[in-house]
């Protein structure tokens, strides 16, 4: 049992310099990973709304005809869940808060709305080995590869957003590429001779 | 002369909060932030408090709560809802039991973003409000 | 003798650092009846469950509370992650056991100073969240949140440590220790925190027993119970003893958790000396299907999660048992028969988590 | 007549100039406070900036009577520091004191809440434990000087009162925690907020009302720290400068405990305050009477 | 390295035996929980005894009422309460019974397999 | 004089005697407050014509052979009545007590060893003049009270008979006892007026005859006869030994050598007064009626005692009997202030803080010197108007709320508005500065320093600690004013507040008018005594009593001007965001509306009745014997 045991410290504490930053006077200095806010470069964002399904809290709206993608700052809870799935990789995570504001803040990025349509995804299936990895990579799971049995390769057109991922899965093989759309829709499936 | 800004103090409500902002708000308090520097005080009670700080959402059993605080407050009085979840409900929006955000209940002046929200946010939203609450005791006497 | 006081006690009350209610029967401050209630923060995240995806349910999980986060997210995944029976990469159980110690530190340190801020001392609460900011310091380097960290996934985690990063935080936790003593030395054997610690709430073995008690509070009465040694993650491979007090009182929950505090430090450097190399996540496909209980050691003390799938997207169900759920009874006990002044203390050394109770 | 026109300056300067030294007391406190912990702290000019804003916001009340209770403990308080400063009656000055918190712990019940209620029980359980050794000072300066009043205390050739009344001194310093609102024995209400009384007794009081109540706090402050330099006064003049080190002293030691201790139940405080005026102030007294006056144990 | 655990289907009779049993052995209840299903509830009621760690799941119909454990386990007390205004489960006794006031939520839950219905035919109308 | 004081120790007897013949209530009433405004109107005129006659001490009645037969008349049948009574409840220990001391008295009276001095039987000073005062004042005003509040009482309590007839001539059998104790000068005398009240006081308390009463009358009884006994010693070994038959040569006496007599004179008025270890029966008074408490068991039967010892003083000052008594009654006043926290019925704290007070008197007047002689005075005068204004409030509270018990008080101010406001004069009679009886508790406290007594100076200020609370947390319960509570109807009769009105305007002018008294008629009266004038409160002092008390009076009320205008906003009380939204209620853990409820604190663990009570009786008990032990051996 002591009697105020404390006052040691409590007398180190008076003599010495407090541990008080002087925040908002100097600024605050942020560990590199620190997550912050959502960052878009806009440019590269394809519109395919990946991001704004990811969002636990529905922070993000992408708009697809209007081509703008906007994001609820007071919605974001920084779980960077929009980062990681971007398959662009057009949205990062930076260090630093979204300013507090009387209003709830929205951001909103567009583009350009470009005079030609987006195109679709086609399959050479004479370059494709069925090796199922688009159908992995594509966050949408629009498409399906029949290995053994009918030996197919089935693209749901409605589902598809264009976000390129299974080309760039197809890279070994470049069975895949991009052609205009010409309107078709619904799922589409190509045998492999 | 001294007036509203120079000391405002503040009272805290966790409503449906995590605890993450929660403990943010009080880690203000603490020596690395102190915002005592700023002349807050920590009251606790509605009678004595400019500012209330309401952390995470409103739902069906604290709604009157946080009403009842709010209405014991005195003027000019300022509302922050610190975090997500008191800006607008965050991942909890979809809840059963989640009715949103405070600004369903009660009129929020100031948002502070953040899951959770940052000291530095907070300390942040805290002087916003120094400015509302200046430009609301500036009405009150004018509305004497 | 007159009739007696019946005062409300909470949700909006500034000794409680989270809302609960209470309706306090007092003969002059002695509290001869409390009954709870609780529902203020009441979410039903729970319920979730059916309208996120599986993957994504993790960041609602880890929003159970700000305090556990990264426990919860953790054990979540554990949950998913046995009823694929997969599998994660050794590095990344490391880890998670080295992060889930380090939720532990901050967690007491957290909860010695709300202690201390219950009995009035207000430069003791400082003193312990000022050492507290240094944990939060390491957690934003390594995850980048201070408090909510988003690094676990099903089947990994998606942050690694590099080797320089771990030494550093071992550095620091060693230079922490010395204050840490220091500090602690002020709760076990000042004579006026003695003096609101010591007898009060007392909980005996039978009684923890009975009433379901968990973590802390059973460790504190004497129960060696740690669901730690179960050996889930890379507990199975440090060497730790299980802290407990016969005292059975608030003063012996707040030795145990003290003890802890150095043990968890303990931990860690044990970790850090062993992490293999390797990857940090493997890959899950498909949709779960099947049920599973998973236990864990919360800084609160045990925590049962319970996934049921159907083999869809969604789960079935998912029910979260948080130590603080079942430690209210333990509360609902000890509060009669205490002082007015003790309320917020015996609340406290149940160290509950009304979010987690609550969900 | 020059004497009556002193009393009256005393007086008058009290009045004027006893809520600027409590404020900037309380503001070197809160500094110290802040320090001692850590942090930075707020400005020293912080209660002021308190109090000016308090007068400037809205008043809520429960009821109207509540306003009135309180300000008449605002007059007595005042009072009570004018008997002092003015010289007269120390047991009536205590008197008054107890007057004036009476209508304090009326003011707070009037409202009927519960949490100020329970504040207004702890503090005249307060008073209840802090009363005897308060009476036992003015006693223990009655044998030290001869008198109970203050003018003539001050004016007396003995020794300093400490030295006769070390025991008298330590417990009235010991009852300056509860009475300044201090650790461990701030339990009906706290500088500091996270009380499970919320406020306590301060609790149903907003805006002017709240601001009154702070300054009468401090008037109460400064006559408090009057009495402490009483122990160090007499008629040389010099023995001012002592007082005034010497409450500057007890002053710190007030805050070092403030910041060192943690909050005590009211039992122990109970216990603790009898058993300190028991011990300490009446074993003082006893001895001073036995050995000093030369009162036999037979006449006791 | 995983936690061994088990798990039993037994009907309410035998559980209220096993409770018992449980009692006596100086278990104490870690959990019980429910899940509704359409016209029924499954009910996992746990106990832990040390390490040991020992499940059992009952069906309930949604109609009928079953007994309440707390007299036994006094912290089945906050379970049941649960169970009872979440997902309607009929439990007899509890004490103290909250009568559904415990959460104190304003619309039925969607737990409870009528409303769970009905959400799920506004999701496929989306 | 001589026969303005016949009449008016007879009218009362005479009034008894209507009283017991008219049957009728409005006959009962008109008796009444004749009887009442003629002792009022006597008393007065006796006082003034005291004070006009210009000599301080007036002597009356040498010889009285006739009336001394009388009144050993009148004991015997007394004792026959106490024996007759104590047969049929089978109480015999009381027949005993009150046989052998008649017996002892009559052994010495006509067994001619009474030594035949010319004394004179009565005599008259300042002391005696107050007597008169308070009683005549005091008791038949509460006689008026008692006519409203008897009719409520059973009109509340149907299932005691109604005994009104006897009820009243026994009030005004009382009052003539107790006038004639107060003139008389004589011990016989005085012994046999004090026979009187112990029965009358009996008599009452047994009145409802319910089973507790009866327990509880009994306890009264014998207690008070025990003291009788002592009393009849006392008087015996008086005359056999010292050749002393009245007060006055007692106190002339060397006080060391009359010291046996004078302690047991003094132990029969401890019992009297209820001090410790006697003090139970006072308690148990409370049964019987409020008016007869407050006539008896507070303003006056007790006040007989503390009487005795002031008249006593003098030869008590310096003696082992004096050491024993002021030891006793500080102890007293310290443990009956921490008992009367613990109760919560309203009557029962009354009565602690009765024994709590009577006991700082016999402290002073066991001290003995001029300065608690004075203090002495002063507090048996304020005690004996607020106690009576404040039992009479609690019994009309009673009879208008249906409880007595502090905790249904709360709010009183509201829904009882005058009865709150008279409570609350009272209450701040007893201990509020500057009122009167904290003035003299200071003036006690001062005496104490200057006479060394240390024990007395701690019994004093942790008294003061402890009485201070009971009585805070009473006027703040009253005060305490919840929004909801509406003005209830008037139920007090008019003849009821008729005295509690007067007892209020006299307690505050009382206030005003004590240094008057006290340099008029107490410093006087001390001068005679003890041949010493003695300043006890300085100008200065009294100055700012004075502006205290206006103080008291006029800033809560220019507070209250300004309160009443102001426009605050009102909200509901704070407790935590759980307010039902109606003022009153919250929301409980049931979610349901409750309403939330204060009690106020009583401490039982501390000051509790189990705690205390048996060791300070044992250690009353130790004291007296040891005292009693030394003082006889030391005389030998
Ligand atoms: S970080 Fe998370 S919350 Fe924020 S926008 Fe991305 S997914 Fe949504
Ligand atoms: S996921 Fe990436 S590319 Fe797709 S919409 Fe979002 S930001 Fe644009
Ligand atoms: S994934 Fe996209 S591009 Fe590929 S087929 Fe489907 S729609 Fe077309
Ligand atoms: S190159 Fe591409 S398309 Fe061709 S076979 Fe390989 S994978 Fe298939
Ligand atoms: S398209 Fe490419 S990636 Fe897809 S299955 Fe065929 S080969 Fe594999
Ligand atoms: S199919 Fe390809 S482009 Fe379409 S969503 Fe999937 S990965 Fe993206
Ligand atoms: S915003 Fe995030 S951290 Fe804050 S309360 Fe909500 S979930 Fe918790
Ligand atoms: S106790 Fe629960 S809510 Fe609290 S920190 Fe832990 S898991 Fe979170």
């Amino acid at each position: 049992m002591a009697i105020m045991d404390f006052t040691k410290t409590a007398l180190k504490n008076l003599f010495s310099k407090p541990a008080t930053t002087q925040y908002p006077f100097k600024p605050k200095e942020y560990p590199e990973k620190s997550r912050g806010h959502v960052e878009i470069n806009i440019d590269d964002c394809i519109m395919c709304g990946i991001c704004s399904r990811k969002c636990m809290s529905g922070a993000i709206k992408v708009d697809r005809n209007t081509k703008t993608w906007s994001i609820e700052r007071m919605g974001c809870v920084q779980c960077q869940a929009c980062v990681n799935a971007c398959p662009k990789k057009c949205l990062t995570m930076a260090a630093g808060y979204t300013a507090p504001s009387r209003e709830l803040t929205v951001d909103t990025y567009s583009q350009p709305i470009p005079e030609t349509k987006p195109g679709k995804i086609v399959n050479d299936m004479s370059k494709c080995i069925l090796c199922g990895l688009c159908a992995r990579k594509c966050p949408q799971e629009c498409i399906t590869v029949d290995r053994t049995g009918e030996k197919t390769w089935t693209i749901d057109r409605d589902k598809c957003v264009q976000c390129g991922a299974c080309i760039d899965a197809c890279l070994k093989f470049k069975a895949l590429s991009t052609a205009d759309d010409d309107g078709e829709k619904g799922i589409v499936t190509l045998h492999k001779e | 002369m001294a007036d509203v800004t120079k000391s405002p103090w503040i009272m805290h409500y966790d409503g449906t909060s995590c605890n993450g902002c929660d403990i943010e708000v009080l880690a203000c308090l603490t020596p690395l932030y102190d915002v005592e520097r700023f002349g807050v005080i920590n009251t606790g009670n509605p009678k004595h408090a400019d500012i209330l700080l309401i952390t995470g959402s409103v739902n069906e059993q604290n709604k009157d709560v946080v009403k009842q605080i709010y209405e014991q407050m005195t003027e000019p009085k300022v509302v922050c809802a610190i975090g997500i979840c008191a800006c607008n409900g965050g991942v909890f929006k979809d809840c059963y039991n989640i009715l949103g955000g405070v600004d369903k209940v009660i009129p929020v002046d100031i948002y502070v973003p953040g899951c959770a929200a940052r000291p530095e946010a907070i300390i942040d939203g805290v002087v916003q409000s120094l400015d509302l609450l200046k430009e609301k005791s500036k009405k009150l006497k004018e509305g004497k | 003798m007159g009739e007696r006081s019946i005062v409300p006690f909470g949700p909006q009350h500034p000794v409680l650092p989270e809302p609960i209610h209470l309706d306090l029967v007092l003969e002059d401050e002695k509290v001869v009846e409390a009954i709870p209630s609780i529902g203020f923060v009441h979410r039903g995240l729970e319920n979730l469950a059916d309208k996120r995806d599986f993957n994504d349910y993790q960041y609602v999980i880890e929003r159970i509370c700000g305090i556990c986060s990264f426990k919860h997210g953790m054990c979540y995944c554990e949950a998913i992650e046995r009823i694929f029976d997969a599998e994660i990469p050794e590095r990344a159980t490391f880890l998670r056991t080295i992060w889930g110690e380090m939720s532990r530190i901050h967690s007491h340190l957290l909860w010695l100073g709300l202690l201390a801020d219950a009995f009035g001392f207000d430069a003791l609460f400082m003193q312990c969240w000022r050492m507290r900011e240094k944990v939060l310091d390491m957690f934003e380097t390594s995850t980048g949140g201070r408090v909510i960290f988003s690094v676990n996934k099903i089947g990994g985690v998606l942050r690694d440590m590099d080797s320089s990063m771990l030494k550093s935080f071992v550095d620091i936790f060693n230079g922490m220790e010395n204050d840490l003593r220091k500090l602690t030395h002020t709760f076990l054997s000042d004579y006026t925190v003695e003096s609101r610690l010591r007898g009060v709430g007392i909980l005996t073995k039978e009684d923890a027993i009975r009433l379901g008690a968990v973590g802390p509070m059973a460790r504190a009465a004497g129960i060696a119970i740690d669901t730690r040694k179960t050996g889930y993650e890379a507990y199975g491979k440090v060497d730790f003893d299980i802290i407990t007090s016969e005292e059975c009182d608030g003063y012996a929950r707040c030795a145990v958790r003290i003890g802890e505090l150095f043990q968890s430090i303990n931990i860690i450097r044990q970790l850090v000396d062993k992490i293999p190399e390797g990857p940090i996540a493997t890959q899950i496909k498909g949709n779960p299907d099947g049920e599973a209980f998973v236990r864990v050691e919360q800084p609160r003390g045990e925590a049962i999660y319970y996934a049921k799938a159907n083999g869809t997207k969604f789960l079935e169900r998912f029910r979260v048992r948080t130590p603080t759920f079942t430690n209210i009874e333990s509360l609902i006990h000890i509060l009669p028969g205490s002082e007015l002044a003790d309320v917020p203390l015996q609340i406290l050394t149940i160290d509950p988590c009304i979010s987690c109770t609550e969900r | 007549m020059t004497s009556t026109l002193k009393i009256i300056l005393c007086i008058a300067a009290y009045v004027v100039f006893a809520p600027i030294v409590g404020g900037l007391t309380s503001g070197i406190d809160r500094k110290i406070t802040a320090r001692m912990q850590g942090r930075q702290g707020p400005p020293l000019l912080q209660p002021f900036y308190d109090v000016m804003k308090l007068l400037k916001k809205e008043t809520v009340v429960v009821n109207h009577v509540q306003i009135f209770y309180l300000l008449t403990f605002l007059v007595f308080v005042i009072f009570t520091g004018c008997l002092f400063f003015g010289g007269f009656d120390l047991l009536l000055v205590f008197f008054a004191l107890t007057t004036a918190n009476l209508f304090l712990i009326l003011a707070a019940t009037s409202s009927h809440s519960p949490y100020a209620n329970m504040g207004a029980n702890r503090e005249m359980m307060q008073m209840l434990s802090y009363e005897p050794m308060v009476l036992l000072t003015a006693v223990g300066f009655y044998l030290a000087t001869g008198t109970f009043k203050v003018r003539e205390i001050i004016s007396s050739n003995t020794t300093l009162p400490v030295f006769l009344l070390p025991g008298v001194f330590v417990g009235f310093v010991f009852m300056l925690t509860i009475k300044l609102r201090k650790h461990p024995f701030d339990l009906a209400t706290s500088h500091h907020a996270h009380q499970e009384m919320v406020k306590g007794i301060t609790t149903e009081f907003s805006g002017e009302m709240f601001a009154i109540l702070e300054i009468s706090h401090w008037y109460e402050n400064v006559f408090l720290m009057g009495v402490v330099a009483l122990f160090f006064i007499n008629a040389n003049w010099w023995t001012i400068i002592i007082a005034l080190i010497a409450v500057s002293i007890t002053y710190f030691i007030l805050i070092l405990v403030d910041n060192t201790n943690a909050r005590m139940k009211w039992e122990k405080m109970f216990k603790n305050s009898w058993l300190t005026t028991i011990i300490i102030g009446a074993l003082n007294i006893f001895i001073l009477e036995v050995f000093v006056k030369g009162v036999t144990l037979w006449q006791m | 390295m995983r936690e061994e655990y088990t798990l039993e289907t037994v009907d309410i009779e035998t559980l209220y035996k096993i409770v018992i049993e449980k009692q006596r052995a100086g278990y104490r209840l870690a959990q019980i929980c429910a899940t509704a299903f359409e016209g029924y509830n499954e009910l996992i009621y746990s106990f832990a005894l040390d390490y040991t760690f020992e499940n059992y799941k009952v069906i309930v119909p949604i109609e009928s009422e079953i007994n309440t454990i707390s007299d036994l386990f006094p912290s089945a007390m906050l379970f049941e309460n649960e169970m009872k205004e979440l997902f309607g489960v009929q439990i007899k006794s509890i004490n103290p019974d909250y009568q559904n006031k415990l959460y104190r939520i304003a619309s039925p839950t969607p737990f409870k397999k009528e409303v769970k219905e009905a959400v799920k035919v506004v999701k496929e109308g989306e | 004089m001589e026969s303005l004081i016949i009449v008016m120790i007879c009218f009362p007897f005479l009034s008894a005697l209507l009283l017991s013949i008219f049957k009728n209530n409005t006959a009962r009433q008109i008796i009444t407050y004749i009887s009442s405004i003629s002792v009022i109107g006597m008393a007065i005129t006796f006082a003034v014509k005291y004070f006009t006659s210009g000599s301080t001490q007036l002597s009356f009645f040498t010889d009285t052979k006739i009336v001394d037969y009388g009144m050993m008349g009148i004991e015997a049948f007394l004792m026959v009545l106490v024996t007759v009574l104590s047969f049929k409840y089978k109480q015999y220990y009381a027949a005993l007590l009150s046989i052998a001391q008649t017996a002892l008295i009559f052994w010495f009276e006509l067994g001619g060893r009474a030594p035949h001095l010319e004394i004179s039987k009565m005599y008259v000073d300042q002391l005696t003049v107050i007597m008169v005062l308070i009683i005549a004042i005091v008791g038949t005003l509460i006689t008026v009270y008692a006519c409203g509040y008897m009719k409520d009482y059973h009109n509340h309590h149907k299932e005691f008979t109604d005994r009104r007839r006897y009820f009243f001539s026994l009030l005004y059998v009382f009052l003539g006892a107790m006038l004639g104790l107060v003139l008389s000068n004589s011990l016989i005398w005085i012994y046999f007026f004090w026979e009187i009240t112990s029965v009358v006081s009996f008599l009452l308390i047994g009145y409802t005859r319910t089973k507790e009463a009866i327990h509880n009358c009994f306890r009264a009884l014998w207690m008070n006869l025990l003291g009788g006994c002592g009393f009849a010693v006392a008087i015996v070994l008086a005359g056999i030994q010292f050749n002393v038959t009245d007060i006055q040569s007692l106190i002339l006496c060397n006080g060391n050598i009359v010291v046996i007599p004078v302690i047991l004179l003094s132990f029969a008025a401890l019992t009297k007064s209820a001090q410790l270890p006697f003090s139970k029966w006072l308690l148990g008074a409370m049964v019987a009626p409020t008016p007869s408490s407050a006539l008896l068991h507070s303003a006056t039967m007790v006040k007989a005692g503390v009487y005795l010892l002031l008249r006593l003083s003098p030869a008590l000052a310096g003696t082992y009997a004096g050491t024993m008594v002021s030891l006793i009654g500080g102890f007293t006043f310290l443990v009956m202030s921490m008992l009367a926290i613990t109760v919560s019925d309203g009557k029962k704290v009354l009565a602690y803080s009765t024994i709590s007070n009577l006991g700082l008197i016999t402290a002073c007047a066991g001290i003995g010197v001029e300065e608690t002689v004075w203090a002495g005075i002063f507090l048996l005068i304020f005690h004996a108007v607020s106690k009576s204004l404040l039992f009479q409030t609690v019994g009309a509270i009673e009879n208008a709320t249906g409880s007595r018990d502090i905790e249904t008080m709360h709010g009183l101010v509201r829904r009882h508005p005058y009865l709150a406001w008279t409570l609350v004069i009272g209450i701040a009679g007893m201990f509020l500065a500057p009122f009167g009886m904290l003035v003299s508790k200071w003036a006690a406290l001062k005496a104490f320093i200057d006479s060394g007594s240390i024990i007395l100076i701690l019994c004093v200020c942790f008294g003061s600690a402890t009485t201070l609370f009971y009585w805070m947390k009473w006027i703040a319960t009253v005060l305490a004013s919840k929004n909801n509570d509406i003005k209830a109807k008037n139920t007090t009769s008019a003849n009821q507040w008729v005295s509690i009105l007067v007892h209020s305007a006299l307690m505050i002018s009382l206030c005003f008018i004590f240094p008057l008294i006290s340099k008029r008629v107490i410093i006087p009266f001390i001068h005679t005594v003890f041949n010493n004038a003695y300043e006890v409160i300085s100008d200065d002092n009294v100055i700012i009593m004075m502006i205290m008390i206006i103080a008291i009076f006029a800033i809560p009320g220019i507070a209250w001007l300004f309160a009443k205008h102001t426009k605050y906003r009102k909200v509901d009380r704070y407790i935590n965001g759980v307010n039902a939204g109606d003022q009153m209620n919250y929301i409980d853990s049931m979610g349901e509306k409750k309403r939330f409820f204060l009690a106020n604190w009583y401490m039982e663990n501390i000051f509790g009745e189990k705690k205390l009570w048996e060791p300070s009786v044992i250690i009353s008990i130790l004291m007296i014997v040891a005292f009693m032990v030394i003082s006889i051996g030391g005389v030998r």
